[in-house]
C-alpha cells in the first residue's frame, strides 16, 4: 500500500535520513521504533509531504506521492497525527474535531463517527467548547487521536500517540489502534513505548541514526536481544 | 573674493563654464504626495531652457552658451531637500538653483544654497520665512500676507460682504499663514469671521466641519488649502446646501479642481499668479508654446512660476554677465519690472517678488478672469 | 560551589529529621470558568526530599506547578518557599528565590545555542550592572567568567558539552530534555520542579535519567517534585507520593501505600499497570 | 591583569570610536565635497537609529514600529534646547563651534579652537534629547506588561502617530519679525529693523479666530521659547553643529555599548525574551522590566540621532510618521535580525542605495521597492543573520564557503 | 442636535467604508499573522480603476449629468477583478516564496510592495500623480429625506447598502462554508491545517482575494462618495489604511466581526471627536481610544487575549 525507497533527508547540512526503505501493506500495522534523534518523526513527514526529500521516492496505491502537497495527499486516504499534539490550541475542541474531517462530505456518517470518538474519550466530550490549547498534555493527545479518526483514512501514521498519558488511557490508545485496524483501516505507527508498539504491530521497522538498522515481525523483533536491550529497557 | 575654506571650493571649479555649458538645478517633489506640483514646474522651467536653447543658448559675456537643466526628486519629503541641493552643488556644479514648491522643503534646500553662496530661486514657496534663510535666496511668487490681504480686499470690495468663515488646512504652513493674513486684513476693513474650522492634509470628509460652520451664517467661506480636499469641500458643501461663495488661494491652481469639484464649484474665487485666459501677450504666448510642448495642456500657475523662474535667472546670468555665485546674486537683486508670465515681477529688499495678483472666478463651467489686485 | 552544595547536602540528612520545609501549599484551589481544576491542594516538601506527583490526566498537575512558580495565582490558598509567602510574586522572582522548573512541552530557547541557554539561566544570580557591562569592569568581566565556567560544568555533568554550540532546538528530544534540567539547575535552586521529563524517552533513556535525577538531588542538595506517568520510574525514585484527581487529592504515601490504594487503581493506574510490568 | 590594562580594555571600543571620528572628520572628509558629506553624516544617524533598534526588534523580540518617534522627541527637544539657548545668550542662531563640529563658514579655521562653547551646549542639548527620548520610551514601553508582539507593535506605532499630531500642531517657531510689530511704538535702536520674535495667539472664543501678538525672544523666557518649535512647516532654524566627527562617534559609541550589552549577561536575557517569554521568566529574567529596559535604551540613542539629525537636516512632522519608521525596520531586518554588524550595514545601504539610484528618474523608487522584495525572499535571514561581522564562526563559514568554491572547479579542470 | 445626527449619519457611513478596508486586512492577518501594508494600495487601485475607467467609459457624459444606473455595478465589478487580479499576483510572487520565512521578513515584503504598487502607480502611462475626478455614477444630491437639516441620500444608502452586502455575504463565507473553516484553520496553523487536508495556498490565495475585493469595493465606494481620487502615493491613503488597519484592531484583529465593530468605533471617535472636542486632532483622537482598548481589553474588543498553556 504504501511503500518507500531510498529516502533521504537533510535539515541544511545536517542529514537526517540515510537511504530509508519501508513497506506498509493493506491492513497492516507497521511500527517504527528508534532512539530519539533517529529520524522517526522525519520519516512520517516526509511521507505526508512535510518536508522534501533530498533523494528516493514514496509509492502510495501505486501512486507516486513524492512530491504531491500535503493536502493532496490526505485526500488521497492518508493522514497523519502529529507529534506534539499539533491541536489548534485558538479552537475549541469541538471546532478541531470538525476540521479533523475537512476533507470528508458524507455529513451523517460523520455525526456517527463523531460520536463514536467522543464515546472513546468521554474527557473529551465533557471540554468541546474549552479552547484546545488549555487542555492539560494528555487532554490534547486525546483530542489529537481523535480528530485523526474523523479523518477515517485508508492509512493512518501516528507519531507518539502514547506520549503522556496516563498509563489506562495508554491501554485505551493502543485498543483504539487494534480496533480501527481491524475495521480496515492500515497504520504506520511511531512509538517511543517500543514495548506496547511491537505488541500491537503486526511488523516493525527500527531506525538509528537515520538508517534502518533491522526490520522483521514484530514479535520476531520484541524478542530478539539487541532490541530488548537498546529499546526495551530489558537486561 | 575667495572665500576660505568654503566646503563647495573644491567642487565648484568651473568645469562647467570650460564645456562652456551654464549647469542649472531645480529640486522637486517629482515623486511622492506633491508630485503634481513638482512635475509642474519642472515642465515650466524645461520649456523655458528648451526656448533659450533653441535660440542658440545664453549669451552670456558676449558668449553663447547651453544651458543645461538637472533636475532632482525630492520625494516630497523636507528630509531629502538637503542632500539633493548638495548635490547638484557638489556634483553637477550647478550655477543656481530653482525650486521647491512647498515652503517646508524650500526650508531645508535653501540654506545650503545659501551656505555655498549659489543663488537660489523658488518660484512658489509663499511662506515669508523662505526668503528670510538668507541673502541668496529669492522668489518669484508672491507672498502670503499679500495674496491674504488681496483676498480680503476682493471680498470686501468687490463682493462686498462681511462675514466669512474661515476653513484652514492645518497640516499647511501656508494655509495657516494664509488664513491669519487674510483675517486680520478682513477684519482691518471692517469684515468679521463668524467661524473657524480646520483639517488636515489628506482627510476626504468635511460635513461635521461644514455642518459646525453654516451655524454661524457666513456669507462666504475662505478656505486656503490645496485643490486636492478643495473639490471635496465644495461638493460636500453643496450636498449639504452651503451655496454661499467659496474662496481660496493659488493652492487651487489646478485644471483638476475643476475636473474633480465639477458644477459644485461654480460660484467660487481665487486669488492666483495669472490666469490662462488673461489676454496679455505674454500669457497667450506662454500657454500656446506650452500647449505645444506637453501636448496641448493647459498650464497652471506653478508651470507659469517656473518659466518664470527660469527666465528670471537667465536674465540675471545675461546682466551679470558672469555665473559666478555673488555676482549672479546682486544681478536678481537688481530684477525691475521683469515682464513675466504672471506679471511683472520686481525683486524688494526682502529678496520677494513685488507683484500684482489676479482674482478668478468660476463662470458657466470655466475659470475666468476676475480681478487685478495691485501691491499694497 | 561543589563544596558549598556538599555541605548543604550534608545538612540534608540531619534536617531530614527536623522537617524543615522546603516548599509548602495550604489549602490552594483554582478554577477555569467553571472548571475546578485544582482543589484545596496541601503539600509539604522537606528540604532535600524527592516526591512525586501522579494522577490522570487532566488531574490538575501542571496546573499545581503553574501556581506553585506563579505562571497562575491561586484563587485561594498560601504558597510558601522557604517558609516565606510567595503568592503574588511574578515567576522571575520566584525563580530568583529559588524555585526552578521544567515544563511539559519543552520550553527550551529554540535558537540560542545550547551553552547560552544554561549561561541565560545563571543571569538571575548575576550581581553586575547594566552600566558595569557595557564599561565591562573588572567585575563584570569575572563574572562572565564565573558564568561560563559553571555553564560548562553542568553541561558535562549532563553529557551535552559537546554540543553545547548546536542551536537548542536541533537537539533530539531527549537530549532537549536533559538541557531542560540543567538550565534549570543553573539558577541554584533549592527547589526544582519537573513536568513530565521521562516523556517521550525509550526505557533505556529513562534509565539514565532515573540515575541522572538521584544525583542531581545529592549533589546540589536540592528538592525535587516530579510530575510523571512512567509509573515505573516514579515508583522507583520518590519517596513519598501524592495522586491527584479531579483537582483533589485522592491519595499520599509512600509508593507501596500508594500503589495499593484502592481509589488510586481506580483512577489512575487500572489494570494498566498490571500489562506494563509483564 | 593590571589594572590599567584592564580599563584600557574597557575603554578600547570607545577609544577607537574617537580615533575613527576624528580620522573622518580631518583625514577622509577632506576628500570628499559636501553632498558626499552630507551623505555620510546620514549613513551615520541611520546606523545609529538602526542599531538602537536592534535592540528592541533584535534582540527582546519585541516588534516596534514607532521608533521615528523617539528620534522626533530627541531632535525636537535637542533642537529646542540649542535653539532657545542660542537665543538667550548669543541673541542669533548662528554656530559657536570648534573645529569638530559641522559648518562654521564664515569662521576662518585658523582661529578655531579644540572644543568651543557651542559644542559644550551641542553636546548637552544632544544629551537632553536623549533623554527626554527616553524617558518617553519608558512610557511607551510600559504596556509591554499587559500586551505582546503585534498588539505592542501597534501601540507604538500609535504612539509615533501621536507624537507626529502634536508636533504637528504645536505652535510654529519663533521667526524674524519687524521691530515695530514686536515693539510698537518704541523707536528702533540704530541698525535693528528685525528681531527674533514669538508668535503669540490668543484665542477669540466668539470667532474662533486667533489674535496674533509678539514678543521679542530677548524679552521672553527661556521655557516660552523652548516649546514653539513645532508646526507644519518645520523646524528648520536649529544651528547646525553637526559634523562627521559627532556623527561617527556617536555612532561608534551606539555600536560599541548595543554589542556590549548583546555580549554580556543582559544580552542572554534580552534574547531570551525573543525566545519564549515563559521560560524566560521561570528562569528568573524579569520580563517586563528588562523590555521596558530595552526600549528605554533604543530611545535614548534613537533620541541621540535625533539631534544630531535636528542640528544637521529640519525636522518635519511628517517626516517622523510611520513611513520613517518603517525605514528604520527595513535597515534591521535587512541586516539580520538581532545583528549589530548587520543592521549597520544594512543601514548604509538603505541610505545611499536609493541615492545610487538617482538617475533612473521615476524608475528609481520603483527599483528600490522592487529590489527590498527581492533581498527579503533571497536572503530571508537578513545579511549577517544573527552574525556579526566581527564573529569568528561568521568568517570560518565565509572561508569554508570560498575553499568549496575553488576546489570544485579545480576538481572540475583536473577531470 | 443636527450636528449629533450629522455625526452620527457621518460615523456610519466612513464606519461601512473602514470596515470594508479593515475585513481584508482583518482577514490576512488571521491566515499569515502579518499587517498587509499593501492593502491600501489596493484599495487606492479599486478607487483609482473605478476612476479612470469610469472616465474612459464616460467621456461624453455631459457635465453634471449622471450616469445610467447599470455602470456603477458594472464599474464596481471591473474594479474587483483588477485588484482581485493585482493582489492574486502579489501574493503569489511576493509573499508565498516567504512562507516559512518569519513573519518580520513578510511585514518588510508587504511595504516594500506597497512602495512598488505607489510608484508605478505613479507613472505617467498608469495612473500618474495628477487627481483623477469620477463620474456620477450615482446623483450626489438625490436626498431620501431630511431631518433637522441633515440631509440623507440615496449616495449614503448605496454605500451603507452595499457595504452591509458584502460584509454579509463573507461572513457567510467565513462561517458557514468549507473554505471558511478551512481559512479559520490555516489561520491558526498552516501546517496542521495541510495535515488535516486543507490545500493551504489555495486557501491563501483565496483569502487575498477575498481580501482585495472588498478593498475594491471600499475604493469603490470612496470614489463614488468623494468624486475624485488622488494619486497613489498621497499619504492621506496611507493614513486611511493606517486607520483601518486600527480598526481591525480595535476590533479584535482577526475576527470579521470584530473588525466591522472596530470600524464604526473608530468612525465614530473621529467625527464626534471633530464634532465636539477639536477636529485637528482626529488621528490622536484614533491612536489613544487604540491604545486605551489595547489595555483594558488586550485582545481588542471582539478578541480573545491570548492564553498560551504552559
Ligand atoms: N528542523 C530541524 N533542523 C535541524 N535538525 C533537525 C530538525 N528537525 C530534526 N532535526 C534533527 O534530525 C534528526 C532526526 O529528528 P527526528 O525529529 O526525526 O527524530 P525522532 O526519531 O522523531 O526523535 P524523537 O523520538 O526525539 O521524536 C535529529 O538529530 C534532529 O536533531
Ligand atoms: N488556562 C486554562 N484554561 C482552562 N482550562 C484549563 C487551563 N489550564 C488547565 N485547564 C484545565 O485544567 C485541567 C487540569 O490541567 P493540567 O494541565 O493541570 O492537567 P495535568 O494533570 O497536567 O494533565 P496531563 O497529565 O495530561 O498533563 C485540565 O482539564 C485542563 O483542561
Ligand atoms: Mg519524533
Ligand atoms: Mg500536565
Amino acid at each position: 500500500m504504501l511503500e518507500v525507497r531510498s529516502l533521504a533527508v537533510k535539515y541544511g547540512a545536517i542529514q537526517a535520513l540515510h537511504d530509508v526503505s519501508l513497506k506498509v501493506e493493506k491492513g497492516e500495522i507497521v511500527t517504527l521504533i528508534g532512539s530519539n534523534g533517529a529520524g522517526k518523526t522525519t520519516t512520517l513527514r516526509t511521507i505526508s509531504g512535510l518536508i522534501r526529500p533530498a533523494a528516493g521516492s514514496i509509492v502510495y496505491e501505486g501512486k507516486d506521492i513524492t512530491r504531491l502537497a500535503p493536502h493532496e495527499i490526505v485526500k488521497l486516504g492518508l493522514a497523519q497525527s502529529p507529534e506534539g499534539r499539533g491541536v489548534f490550541p485558538q479552537m475549541t475542541v469541538e471546532e478541531n474535531l470538525s476540521l479533523g474531517a475537512y476533507t470528508r462530505s458524507d455529513h451523517a456518517q460523520i455525526a456517527k463517527d463523531r460520536e463514536h470518538a467522543l464515546s472513546l474519550f468521554p474527557r473529551l466530550r465533557e471540554r468541546l467548547t474549552q479552547l484546545a490549547g488549555t487542555l492539560s498534555g494528555g487532554e490534547q493527545q486525546m483530542l489529537a487521536m481523535a480528530r485523526a479518526l474523523l479523518a477515517k483514512p485508508k492509512l493512518l501514521l501516528l507519531d507518539e500517540p502514547s506520549l503522556g498519558l496516563a498509563p489506562q488511557i495508554v491501554q485505551t490508545i493502543f485498543k483504539i489502534i487494534r480496533d480501527i485496524n481491524a475495521e480496515g483501516t492500515t497504520i504506520l505507527l511511531v512509538e517511543q513505548n517500543a514495548h506496547m508498539a511491537l505488541k500491537v504491530a503486526h511488523r516493525a521497522y527500527v531506525l538509528e541514526v537515520g538508517r534502518i538498522t533491522m526490520q522483521g515481525d514484530a514479535k520476531e523483533l520484541a524478542a530478539s536481544d539487541d532490541v530488548r536491550k537498546a529499546y526495551l529497557g530489558g537486561h | 573674493k575667495k572665500e576660505p575654506a568654503a566646503p563647495t571650493a573644491g567642487g565648484n571649479t568651473p568645469a562647467a563654464a570650460t564645456a562652456g555649458e551654464i549647469v542649472i538645478g531645480h529640486y522637486g517633489s517629482l515623486t511622492g504626495g506633491q508630485a503634481t506640483f513638482g512635475r509642474s514646474t519642472d515642465e515650466g522651467i524645461l520649456l523655458a531652457v528648451n526656448e533659450v536653447n533653441a535660440a542658440g543658448g545664453l549669451e552670456v559675456a558676449g558668449v553663447k552658451r547651453k544651458v543645461k537643466l538637472v533636475s532632482e526628486d525630492t520625494e516630497s519629503k523636507a528630509e531629502k531637500a538637503g542632500d539633493v541641493v548638495r548635490k547638484l552643488i557638489s556634483k553637477d556644479n550647478v550655477v543656481a538653483v530653482l525650486g521647491e514648491v512647498a515652503s517646508s522643503i524650500t526650508l531645508e534646500g535653501a540654506p545650503v544654497a545659501q551656505r555655498a553662496k549659489i543663488p537660489t530661486i523658488t518660484p512658489s514657496s509663499t511662506n515669508t520665512t523662505v526668503t528670510e534663510v538668507g541673502d541668496y535666496v529669492f522668489r518669484v511668487c508672491f507672498i502670503d500676507p499679500f495674496q491674504g490681504y488681496a483676498g480680503a480686499k476682493f471680498v470686501r470690495e468687490q463682493l462686498k460682504l462681511t462675514k466669512a468663515a474661515l476653513l484652514v488646512d492645518k497640516s499647511s504652513a501656508y494655509s495657516d499663514q494664509l488664513s491669519k493674513e487674510f483675517a486680520q486684513a478682513f477684519q482691518s476693513m471692517g469684515g468679521t469671521i463668524v467661524a473657524t474650522a480646520d483639517y488636515t492634509q489628506g482627510e476626504k470628509d468635511f460635513n461635521t466641519r461644514l455642518t459646525s460652520l453654516r451655524e454661524k451664517g457666513p456669507e462666504l467661506i475662505y478656505i486656503p488649502g490645496y485643490y486636492t480636499e478643495v473639490a471635496n469641500i465644495a461638493i460636500q458643501a453643496r450636498a449639504l446646501g452651503m451655496n454661499i461663495p467659496l474662496m481660496g488661494g493659488d493652492g487651487w491652481d489646478s485644471e483638476d479642481l475643476a475636473k474633480n469639484g465639477g458644477a459644485a464649484i461654480e460660484g467660487t474665487f481665487y486669488t492666483n499668479h495669472y490666469a490662462p485666459d488673461n489676454p496679455t501677450p505674454a500669457i497667450t504666448a506662454f500657454v500656446t508654446k506650452y500647449g505645444a510642448a506637453y501636448n496641448g495642456k493647459v498650464p497652471d500657475g506653478l508651470a507659469a512660476l517656473g518659466y518664470d523662474a527660469a527666465n528670471v535667472l537667465f536674465a540675471s546670468i545675461k546682466t551679470a554677465g558672469t555665473t559666478e555665485g555673488p555676482k549672479l546674486r546682486d544681478a536678481i537683486a537688481q530684477t525691475k519690472g521683469f515682464v513675466g508670465v504672471t506679471g511683472t515681477i520686481t525683486i524688494d529688499a526682502n529678496r520677494n517678488a513685488v507683484k500684482p495678483i489676479v482674482v478668478l472666478e468660476r463662470k458657466n463651467n470655466a475659470w475666468v478672469y476676475r480681478a487685478t489686485i495691485e501691491p499694497k | 560551589m561543589s563544596t558549598a552544595s556538599r555541605q548543604q547536602g550534608g545538612f540534608v540528612e540531619q534536617g531530614f529529621r527536623e522537617m524543615s520545609v522546603a516548599l509548602a501549599a495550604r489549602g490552594v484551589s483554582k478554577s477555569f470558568g467553571g472548571l475546578k481544576a485544582v482543589q484545596d491542594f496541601t503539600l509539604e516538601l522537606p528540604t532535600g526530599s524527592l516526591r512525586g506527583l501522579i494522577g490522570p490526566n487532566g488531574a490538575g498537575k501542571t496546573t499545581v506547578f503553574n501556581l506553585l512558580t506563579g505562571v497562575y495565582q491561586p484563587d485561594v490558598g498560601v504558597v510558601e518557599l522557604g517558609g516565606q509567602s510567595i503568592l503574588g510574586l511574578r515567576p522571575s522572582k520566584i525563580a530568583s528565590l529559588g524555585m526552578a522548573r521544567t515544563f511539559q512541552n519543552i520550553r527550551l530557547f529554540g535558537e540560542l545555542s545550547v551553552l547560552d541557554n544554561v549561561k541565560l539561566a545563571c543571569h538571575v544570580r548575576a550581581e553586575q550592572s547594566m552600566l558595569g557591562a557595557i564599561l565591562r569592569t573588572a567585575f563584570s568581566r569575572n563574572e562572565e567568567a564565573a558564568i561560563e565556567a559553571k555553564a560548562r560544568r553542568l553541561l558535562q555533568l549532563f553529557d551535552l558539552d559537546d554540543r553545547r554550540d548546536e542551536a537548542g532546538r536541533n537537539l533530539p528530544y531527549g537530549d532537549q530534555r536533559r538541557l531542560e534540567i540543567a538550565r534549570a539547575l543553573a539558577t541554584n535552586p533549592k527547589v526544582l520542579l519537573l513536568d513530565e521529563p521521562a516523556a517521550g524517552m525509550n526505557p533505556q533513556e529513562k534509565l539514565a535519567l532515573r540515575a541522572l535525577i538521584r544525583r542531581v538531588r545529592d549533589e546540589f542538595g536540592v528538592t525535587i517534585l516530579l510530575i510523571e506517568h512512567d509509573m515505573g520510574l516514579v515508583m522507583d525514585i520518590c519517596e513519598h507520593i501524592t495522586v491527584l484527581d479531579h483537582g483533589a487529592v485522592i491519595s499520599r504515601g509512600t509508593p507501596q501505600q500508594v500503589q495499593e490504594d484502592p481509589k488510586v487503581i481506580e483512577a489512575y493506574l487500572g489494570v494498566a499497570e498490571e500489562s506494563e510490568k509483564q | 591583569m593590571p589594572t590599567h590594562v584592564l580599563v584600557a580594555r574597557a575603554a578600547l571600543p570607545f577609544l577607537v570610536s574617537l580615533l575613527l571620528a576624528l580620522l573622518l572628520h580631518f583625514g577622509v572628509a577632506r576628500f570628499l565635497d559636501d553632498y558626499d558629506r552630507g551623505l555620510v553624516m546620514s549613513v551615520g544617524i541611520n546606523i545609529m537609529l538602526a542599531v538602537s533598534l536592534t535592540m528592541v526588534n533584535g534582540f527582546t523580540g519585541q516588534f516596534s514600529i514607532g521608533h521615528a518617534g523617539f528620534l522626533g522627541v530627541g531632535g525636537y527637544v535637542a533642537g529646542a534646547v540649542t535653539y532657545a539657548t542660542s537665543l538667550k545668550l548669543y541673541g542669533d542662531l548662528e554656530t559657536r563651534g570648534s573645529m569638530l563640529s559641522g559648518t562654521s563658514l564664515n569662521v576662518d579655521p585658523a582661529t578655531l579652537s579644540w572644543f568651543g562653547q557651542g559644542d559644550l551646549l551641542f553636546v548637552a542639548s544632544l544629551l537632553a534629547g536623549g533623554c527626554a527620548a527616553a524617558l518617553i520610551g519608558y512610557v511607551v514601553g510600559l504596556p509591554s506588561l499587559r500586551l505582546r508582539g503585534d498588539y505592542l507593535a501597534i501601540v507604538t506605532l500609535g504612539f509615533g502617530e501621536i507624537v507626529r499630531v502634536l508636533i504637528q500642531r504645536t505652535d510654529k517657531t519663533a521667526a524674524l519679525q519687524a521691530w515695530d510689530r514686536v515693539h510698537p511704538g518704541v523707536p528702533a535702536p540704530e541698525g535693528v529693523s528685525r528681531v527674533f520674535a514669538i508668535e503669540n495667539s490668543v484665542l477669540d472664543p466668539a470667532t474662533g479666530l486667533s489674535q496674533t501678538t509678539y514678543t521679542a525672544v530677548s524679552d521672553a523666557n527661556w521655557f516660552e521659547i523652548a516649546p514653539r518649535v513645532g508646526g507644519s512647516l518645520g523646524f528648520s532654524a536649529v544651528p547646525d553643529y553637526t559634523s562627521i566627527f559627532w556623527v561617527v562617534l556617536f555612532a561608534g559609541v551606539t555600536i560599541a555599548v548595543a554589542s556590549r550589552i548583546k555580549r554580556s549577561t543582559f544580552g542572554r536575557a534580552f534574547l531570551s525574551i525573543r525566545e519564549d517569554e515563559i521560560a524566560s521568566e521561570a528562569m528568573g529574567v524579569d520580563t517586563v522590566r528588562y523590555k521596558v529596559r530595552a526600549f528605554v535604551i533604543a530611545a535614548f540613542f534613537a533620541g541621540l540621532a535625533g539631534g544630531l539629525f535636528a542640528h544637521f537636516k529640519s525636522m518635519n512632522p511628517n517626516e517622523i510618521g510611520f513611513a520613517r519608521s518603517f525605514d528604520i525596520v527595513i535597515m534591521v531586518v535587512l541586516g539580520g535580525l538581532g545583528s549589530i554588524s548587520g543592521a549597520s550595514i544594512a543601514a548604509i545601504i538603505v541610505t545611499l542605495l536609493p541615492e545610487w539610484l538617482r538617475g533612473l528618474d521615476q524608475y528609481r523608487m520603483i527599483i528600490w521597492a522592487l529590489a527590498l522584495i527581492l533581498m527579503m525572499i533571497f536572503r530571508p535571514q537578513g545579511l549577517l543573520g544573527v552574525r556579526e561581522i566581527w564573529d569568528k564562526a561568521l568568517w570560518q563559514g565565509l572561508v569554508r564557503f570560498i575553499k568549496r568554491e575553488k576546489s570544485s572547479p579545480k576538481a572540475g579542470g583536473g577531470a | 442636535m443636527d450636528q449629533l445626527l450629522q455625526a452620527i449619519k457621518d460615523s456610519i457611513t466612513i464606519g461601512c467604508l473602514y470596515a470594508l478596508i479593515a475585513l481584508g486586512y482583518t482577514m490576512v492577518y488571521g491566515i499569515l499573522k502579518f499587517i498587509n501594508f499593501a492593502h491600501s494600495d489596493v484599495v487606492v487601485i479599486g478607487a483609482l480603476s473605478t476612476a479612470v475607467l469610469g472616465e474612459r467609459m464616460l467621456h461624453k457624459l455631459a457635465p453634471g449629468a449622471t450616469a445610467a444606473w447599470y455602470y456603477g455595478p458594472l464599474l464596481l465589478l471591473l474594479a474587483i477583478l483588477i485588484c482581485s487580479t493585482v493582489a492574486f499576483t502579489v501574493e503569489r510572487l511576493a509573499y508565498r516564496p516567504l512562507r516559512r520565512a518569519p513573519r518580520l521578513n513578510v511585514l518588510i515584503t508587504a511595504i516594500g510592495v506597497s512602495l512598488l504598487l505607489q510608484n508605478a502607480g505613479q507613472l505617467k502611462f498608469l495612473f500618474g500623480t495628477e487627481p483623477h475626478p469620477v463620474p456620477m455614477l450615482i446623483d450626489q444630491t438625490a436626498t431620501i429625506f431630511t431631518v433637522l437639516g441633515v440631509k440623507f441620500r440615496w449616495l449614503d444608502l448605496a454605500i451603507i447598502g452595499t457595504a452591509i452586502i458584502f460584509m454579509v455575504a463573507l461572513d457567510y463565507l467565513v462561517f458557514h462554508t468549507k473554505i471558511g473553516r478551512g481559512m479559520r484553520a490555516v489561520s491558526h496553523d498552516t501546517r496542521i491545517a495541510s495535515l488535516m487536508g486543507v490545500p493551504v495556498d489555495r486557501i491563501i490565495s483565496f483569502t487575498f482575494i477575498t481580501g482585495a475585493a472588498l478593498a475594491a469595493a471600499g475604493g469603490f465606494l470612496y470614489a463614488l462618495r468623494y468624486q475624485t481620487v488622488t494619486q497613489p502615493a498621497d499619504t492621506g491613503w496611507a493614513l486611511l489604511g493606517l486607520k483601518a488597519f486600527v480598526a481591525a484592531v480595535v476590533g479584535g484583529i482577526g475576527n470579521i466581526r470584530g473588525a466591522v465593530l472596530g470600524a464604526l468605533a473608530i468612525a465614530c471617535v473621529e467625527n464626534f471627536g471633530a464634532a465636539y472636542l477639536h477636529p485637528g486632532y482626529t488621528d490622536v483622537y484614533v491612536f489613544v481610544i487604540l491604545i486605551l482598548v489595547l489595555l483594558f481589553r488586550p485582545g481588542g474588543i471582539l478578541g480573545k487575549a491570548v492564553v498560551e498553556k504552559v
